[in-house]
């Protein structure tokens, strides 16, 4: 599994060494750190949840993908689930390769699919009381404007998913 | 037709539940979320959402059969 | 100090640590790992030399640029000197950012600017007993061909050090 | 004129030393790099290196004063 998630801290340490081999030169890793400031907002903590059963195929999908398009060694990506404060590590990614452009390539690739594709959801809890579930609020606050606001979500359609998936993973 | 049918973030908040199995006439994701989104007052269009049926993504007019599990995905925001 | 070197192993644990700030929504990091194989020939080990002096200070200015040049927060750049064995880390770079796409493009900028610019030189053992210095040795063998070889080295004549900096550093 | 000369990585196996003080008639860094490359049969052309007067980028016309510190770069493979 190239995809997981956790209810602790994620353990970098561990997880860099699933990509250690004596053939790659390079590793680039990217981690997610909650911050203190989203859209204008002071964020105090944050909550994740995921479905994770659909979400751990789709990440699988897009790290195998990845290897698929990047001549690179190794990659894992590790999401991080439950209540998270300022600081604390929300999304890890690592990969390694013969050289460091495909490294670097793979790495962005992975976490900006990651992002866009995989059900995971944030929720965040301003200093002024008020929370709001991420890229939903403003929908919710105008739904009649759906269509412009949009551009501002990265929730898009996919052609990723055409029922083609769904004849081999659906039992009917 | 028995569904079961899974309520994440924005939507469970709203649906005031998880998970329930429901009886339905439903033939589709998209009639049953017409129905769903009656019942609950759901405020996500159906056109800001992704559905999966027995965890696959899945088309909107996709036939759906007994027992099959249906969840609504609203906008995403992993990382 | 944004570019330092170390005689011992890289601790990155603690050179993250340093990027860390409330502000920070992602980070980047960079490893360079001693592979097993370069150019087609085994390699058993390494040894990297600097002329620090000089390498500390067009370091320092390569991350002091790409603070410049991409709306980041922290960054540093860790090199290892002395005899490194495979799979051993050479180089660390860490970039933290409000926004990932910036601490990708920094982590990039800074390896490599370091690995074009800083006076920093390897020399590879191979399996079969030989040794040589990389970006050198193919010059050493067919000087007369200097110039064709050049396109396969990372050295080139840089505008980035004209007199003008000798102005503030040169007592003269 | 009394210049302190440094060598690194190949060309410090080639002069056979990692440094000394030498007393020279060379008034650039260009003709100090002629004279040493006739002593110690350098095999690096002077277009593949950089050079250093102390220890910031010259260039191969600068004047040269005493007590000045060079160092001849040879093509660099850090990371």
């Amino acid at each position: 599994m190239q995809f997981r998630f956790t209810e602790s801290p994620i353990d970098v340490g561990s997880a860099r060494r699933e990509l250690q081999t004596l053939s790659a030169g390079g590793y680039v890793s990217f981690e997610g750190w909650v911050r203190d400031l989203n859209d204008g907002q002071e964020v105090t903590r944050l909550e994740y949840e995921a479905f994770q059963e659909l979400a751990v195929k789709e990440g699988d999908r897009i790290v195998t993908d990845a290897m698929r398009r990047f001549p690179i060694k190794h990659a894992l990506c590790i999401h991080r689930v439950g209540s998270l404060g300022l600081g604390d590590m929300a999304v890890w990614v690592g990969v390694s390769s013969a050289h460091r452009g495909e490294a670097f390539d793979a790495c962005r690739f992975i976490i900006d699919e990651v992002k866009h594709r995989v059900p995971i959801w944030k929720k965040e809890h301003y200093r002024n009381g008020d929370s709001g579930w991420v890229n939903c609020e403003r929908c919710a606050a105008a739904p009649q404007h759906s269509h412009a606001l949009h551009t501002h979500h990265e929730h898009q359609p996919h052609d990723h998913h055409t029922p083609e998936h769904l004849a081999t993973t659906n039992p009917k | 037709m028995q569904l079961k049918i899974q309520y994440y973030a924005l939507m469970r908040e709203q649906a005031g539940r998880s998970d329930e199995t429901l009886d339905t006439a439903a033939a589709t994701p998209a009639q049953l979320y017409q129905e769903l989104a009656g019942r609950y007052g759901f405020t996500l269009s159906r056109d800001q959402l992704k559905v999966a049926v027995n965890s696959e993504f899945s088309d909107w007019s996709r036939p759906l059969a007994t027992g099959d599990a249906v969840v609504f995905i609203p906008p995403v925001a992993g990382g």
